[in-house]
């Protein structure tokens, strides 16, 4: 019986390195206990990590397949599980499985494409995963513009990493924005939808959105204008899920399972689904 | 073919309950429910029984996975044992239907569910063709012969003999087990009560319910239509819907602090439960509404654009019986088929 | 009735005591070196009218044979009423358990003030007595809290 | 009665005094009958029905229909009627926004009772006189109407209403009821039998959580068993305590609030008999702290938010009479 694989076993990862990005976002580093990964996956990809007495829940997997010594998550704190997690001290076993999900096409659909990313907020850690994998593999793709906006300085996610390796790699443009006036601050101001629609991109790009849902619906509706096509953009969803594998039901729209034939959907498809995400 | 007294029942019960457990559908205060055969139980003759067959495949609460946990340290413990061996017998059309919807998700669809399959692997069924079929049955619209179900082994009770055929290699092992109750027998006589079933169901009232306008071509329409306004507004968002039907198979995954350590189970959920889409960042389906339009949907549209076509409803009338408002499936797709049904 | 035959059986008693006067009284029958046994496991709430019902099950579900709630005598309620509402909730409560079959000699309200601290340790002596003949709470317990 | 209710419907929504009307709806079968909001003169042509089948309570359709737009008809027996003013004493109800019209009843039918008659198949229901001539798929049988009312109606406390703002048919009175025959009967049995009867009858929940949601008096918006901190387990069958706790939390939340509708029996689909439950709080109620109906005098204060100096304390469990 025990040999069977069981999905909804987990399996045990140890936190080796816990990083402060904002004040309410932490990256947490998850190593396998006897170090290495404790499995490998695709950018997109998620996990269920979960501390037994606590509860168990999904987060993306900020790191890229890319990085062969550990898995990052970056996580915000807003629910019971986040709120443990940002309690607790380097060296806390957690459980963890999956990788679950479809993940991002990035060895199909973005292939020697252009690629323009847009994240609001948290929104980043998804995309993260996909920039970083673009940047070990920088022959395979074409040339890459990230916008990334949060409420204030002090909200970017992953900030040093931007300032010190993103924007000095090769081809790569880097538009930074905060949605109020700040102290300290020279970039731009203003809300993401906004700013894609100011910059004003070519529209040959493949587009990868992740945010709030209200900056998604507002960013698609600027880059359409800007003439780019639903089937030219994608993005990430979340829902409540338990299993993650397409069984408990709950992250069903229409006939697809968010967990496991999403979470990356291209925009096209999400018309095809009912408007309940 | 094979036939043995009525009257012998039990003496086949007690037969088959010497090898495993044998559980059986038995007359309580809710009705007919499955219970474990012992000395004195007796077959209930009602049509079928209040609760669905699911729990033996798939039980109301299972142990996942347990934990300890010890300062920084988790030591997980799997607690999965294989079942014991076990027969369900008096399992109707409609219900051994529901299995093979309940095996689309946990069997055929991978990762295959070991939980579900470990029962599913020594679970014997044997089933009992329909004598005395309900107004609330429409198992017919969905195929389903409530005249001959497969199964292991089905079973046709006719006058004081029932007749026995085994269909697989399980069944045919339990009834060489119980060999010594049973003779060989010709088979026109379950021919004969076959088309008296069927003659039966035919006049059943809601055997003619029309779903050709309700399937994955129609789904964004069947998601917007105007009925779903006018249904929900009665439901009260309670599960029993969900847990007396048979091929409902959401689950939510818990924990329960022990003294000792920490127990992972699942348990059946319901779409109709408000908490079931809630989550720190929001809802997406904020109102009954939408939680009512998800469970039909979800029956009639999207399991169907996964599964070949195929609904998962069986027809048992369950829901049109315990439902505390009577709001049920037949109303929701007699609104939604539109004319067709009228 | 179910008597208990096993002469090595130590209950574990919950005492839900109230911050103002029972608390204060088991304090005192400390102080007082007055013996009451250790099995009794004391909560402090700020007042008897805190108690949520749900207190008292979870405490037999995780493995309590006895609850008792002491508060402030009527009238000297530190909130003015509020044991008049517990006296209410508890009477109705207790009455609610012992219809449904569990003995209702598990449960119980005791008034003991802050001088009391004799009176708390009599009390406690004579509740864990009593709930040692019953024996093990089986009627309200949850297999999943017992040992394995 | 129910051509008196349509017209009146028909009449009130024509001249504008309401915009929707809840009542009942016919369903498949006879029995089947659905609460339903009807907001025009046809719809209440085709589909409202009043009968014998009506049993649903309205009131609890008020929380939500009376925060809509517009003023809302509802017709309410003398028992929903109950429920309808413990809730506006609750403060659940906005009152202006809602036209009641008490309607008369003599008891409801059960359609469990008629199938535990052996009546099968049930096709078609008629009244004829006091019975009930039932056309079934496997025949026709005759029912005396007492013999499938629902427990409830059989011991029906009042048929008064609580509150109105115009009643179709005769002012009723309150009328003794027997309803607390079978809870004196547990009183009196022994603890262990006691136990053994709802050990009998709670292990048979489901966790449906259909008598929460039906009740009037659970209108909290947020449940403390939904809570997933408060280490409840609210659907699932977890472990016999989990049964039981939820039963005497539940019947406890609704303490001195209970109108007594029956509505968690009458929907129960394992046929728990809750209302004892409720009904034993009642009783203890009225026994402990003097007579006290829940939705009766929108002026009295509700027993557990009340108190006197000389109330009798717990102890009275134990000094009490009744079996050991």
């Amino acid at each position: 019986m025990s040999e069977v694989n069981e999905t909804l076993i987990p399996q045990l990862g140890i936190v080796t390195d816990i990083r402060t990005d904002t004040p309410d976002v932490k990256t947490f580093r998850v190593n396998a206990l006897d170090g290495g990964k404790v499995f490998e996956h695709i950018p997109g990809q998620c996990a269920f990590l979960s501390m037994p007495g606590v509860g168990e829940a999904l987060f993306s997997i900020t790191s890229s397949p890319t990085n062969k010594e550990f898995m990052e998550f970056s996580i915000k704190r807003c629910g019971c599980v986040t709120d443990w997690l940002h309690s607790m001290e380097v060296g806390q076993m957690i459980t963890i499985r999956g990788p679950y999900g479809n993940g991002f096409p990035v060895d199909t659909d973005f292939r020697h494409k252009d690629l323009l990313f847009i994240a609001g907020g948290i929104g980043l850690a998804p995309l993260r995963s996909v920039i970083n994998y673009v940047r070990g593999n920088r022959d395979k793709y074409g040339k890459v513009d990230i916008v990334y906006g949060s409420r204030s300085k002090d909200d970017l996610v992953d900030y040093d990493e931007i300032i010190n390796e993103w924007v000095n790699e090769k081809d790569f443009n880097v538009h930074l924005t905060i949605d109020r006036e700040q102290e300290g601050w020279d970039g731009h101001v203003g809300f993401v939808p906004n700013y894609v629609k100011e910059l004003g991109f070519d529209t040959d790009k493949t587009c990868i959105i992740c945010g709030p849902p209200i900056m998604i619906k507002f960013t698609l509706a600027g880059l359409i204008e800007l003439g780019f096509k639903k089937d030219q953009v994608y993005t990430t969803m979340e829902l409540r899920m338990k299993c993650g594998v397409g069984k408990c039901g709950r992250c069903n729209i229409g006939d697809k399972y968010v967990c496991k034939d999403g979470p990356v959907f291209r925009c096209d498809q999400l018309d095809e689904m009912p408007s309940e995400y | 073919m094979k036939k043995m007294q009525a009257a012998n029942l039990n003496d086949f019960f007690r037969a088959a309950a010497a090898a495993e457990t044998v559980y059986l559908p038995v007359d309580s205060a809710d009705g007919a429910r499955f219970m474990k055969y012992e000395d004195g139980v007796t077959l209930s003759m009602a049509c079928n029984t209040t609760r669905s067959a699911k729990d033996f495949f798939f039980p109301q609460v299972e142990n996942l996975v347990d934990f300890k946990v010890d300062g920084k340290k988790i030591e997980v413990i799997d607690g999965r044992e294989e079942v014991e061996d076990f027969v369900i017998f008096g399992v109707r059309a409609c219900d051994l239907a529901s299995f093979e919807i309940l095996d689309r998700v946990y069997l055929n669809t991978p990762p295959v569910d070991s939980y579900y399959k470990n029962r599913r692997e020594h679970g014997t069924v044997i089933t009992l063709a329909c004598g005395r079929p309900q107004e609330t049955c429409f198992c017919k619209v969905f195929g389903i012969d409530a005249a001959d179900p497969a199964g292991d082994v089905t079973c046709w009770m006719l006058g004081d003999d029932i007749y026995f055929r085994a269909n697989t290699e399980k069944g045919e092992k339990l009834i060489a087990a119980c060999g010594s109750l049973l003779t060989d027998v010709d088979e026109a006589p379950v021919e004969n009560a076959k088309t008296a079933i069927r003659a039966m169901v035919d006049k059943l009232p809601i055997k003619d319910l029309k779903l050709d306008k309700i399937s994955e071509r129609h789904l964004l329409e069947n998601f917007n239509s105007s009925v779903w306004k006018d249904l929900y507004e009665s439901c009260i968002g309670c599960g029993t819907c969900t847990f007396v039907c048979p091929t409902c198979q959401c689950f939510d995954v818990r924990e329960f602090k022990t003294n000792e350590g920490v127990k992972r189970f699942r348990c059946w959920d319901s779409c109709m439960y408000s908490d079931f889409t809630k989550m720190a960042a929001g809802n997406n389906r904020l109102s009954q509404l939408e939680r009512f339009r998800q469970r039909f949907m979800h029956k009639l549209v999207y399991f169907p654009a996964n599964n070949d076509g195929v609904y998962s409803c069986v027809g048992c009338g369950r829901c049109l019986k315990s439902c505390p408002i009577s709001m049920n499936i037949v109303k929701v797709a007699k609104a939604l088929g539109g004319e067709a049904n009228e | 009735m179910q008597v208990n035959d096993n002469k090595d059986f130590q209950p574990t008693i919950v005492a839900f005591c109230c911050n103002w006067c029972s608390y204060a009284g088991a304090d005192l029958s400390g102080t007082n070196r007055l013996q009451y046994p250790a099995n009794v496991k004391i909560i402090r709430i700020p007042c008897s009218c805190r108690l949520n019902p749900i207190f008292i099950l979870r405490a037999f579900q995780r493995g309590a044979d006895g609850v008792i709630l002491c508060g402030c005598h009527p009238g000297d309620c530190h909130y003015t009423t509020g044991n008049y509402y517990a006296r209410r909730r508890m009477s109705l409560l207790f009455s609610m358990l012992d219809y449904l079959g569990i003995e209702k000699e598990r449960t119980r309200v005791e008034w003991v003030s802050a001088a009391e601290g004799a009176k708390f340790a009599a009390t406690m002596n004579e509740f864990v007595d009593a709930v040692t003949k019953l024996g093990r709470n089986h009627r309200l317990e949850d297999l999943r809290c017992k040992k394995q | 009665m129910q051509e008196a209710m349509k017209a009146r419907a028909k009449e009130l929504l024509a001249d504008g005094s309401v915009n929707r009307v809840a009542g009942w709806k016919i369903g498949e079968f006879s029995y089947d009958i659905t609460p339903a909001i009807f907001e025009t003169a046809e719809e209440i042509d085709r589909d409202f029905v009043y009968d014998d089948f009506c049993g649903a309570n309205l009131s609890k359709y008020l929380i939500s229909q009376s925060r809509k737009e517009g003023k809302i008809l509802v017709f309410l027996k003398p028992c929903d009627s109950y429920s309808f003013a413990q809730l506006l004493k609750e403060h659940r109800i906005i009152r202006e926004n809602v036209y009641i019209i008490g309607i008369e009843c003599y008891g409801k039918a059960d359609i469990n009772k008629i199938r535990e008659k052996g009546i099968d198949g049930v096709l078609g229901i008629k009244e004829s006189g006091s019975s009930f001539v039932i056309d079934s798929i496997y025949g026709e049988a005759t029912v005396p109407k007492m013999d499938v009312y629902a427990e409830r109606c059989l011991v029906c406390k009042s048929k008064k209403h609580a509150v109105y703002d115009e009643l179709i048919g005769e002012e009723g009175d309150v009328v003794p009821s027997s309803r607390f025959d079978k809870v004196a009967e547990l009183e009196a049995m022994t603890p262990d039998e006691r136990f053994e009867f709802w050990r009998g009858e709670l292990s048979r929940c489901i966790r449906c959580n259909a008598c929460r949601n039906v009740c009037p008096a659970c209108s909290c918006e947020n449940c403390v068993f939904d809570n997933p901190n408060s280490g409840i387990a609210n659907k699932a069958a977890a472990d016999s305590f989990e049964e039981n706790m939820f039963h005497i939390i539940r019947a406890f939340h609704v303490a001195g609030r209970c109108t007594d509708c029956g509505e968690c029996s009458r929907v129960c689909p394992q046929n728990i008999p809750l209302h004892l439950l409720n009904r034993k709080f009642i009783k203890d109620i009225n026994e402990f702290y003097g007579e006290y109906q829940a939705g009766e005098n929108p002026d009295e204060k509700a027993p557990l938010t009340n108190f006197t100096f000389d109330d009798c304390e717990p102890s009275i469990v134990y000094k009490r009479g009744g079996n050991q």
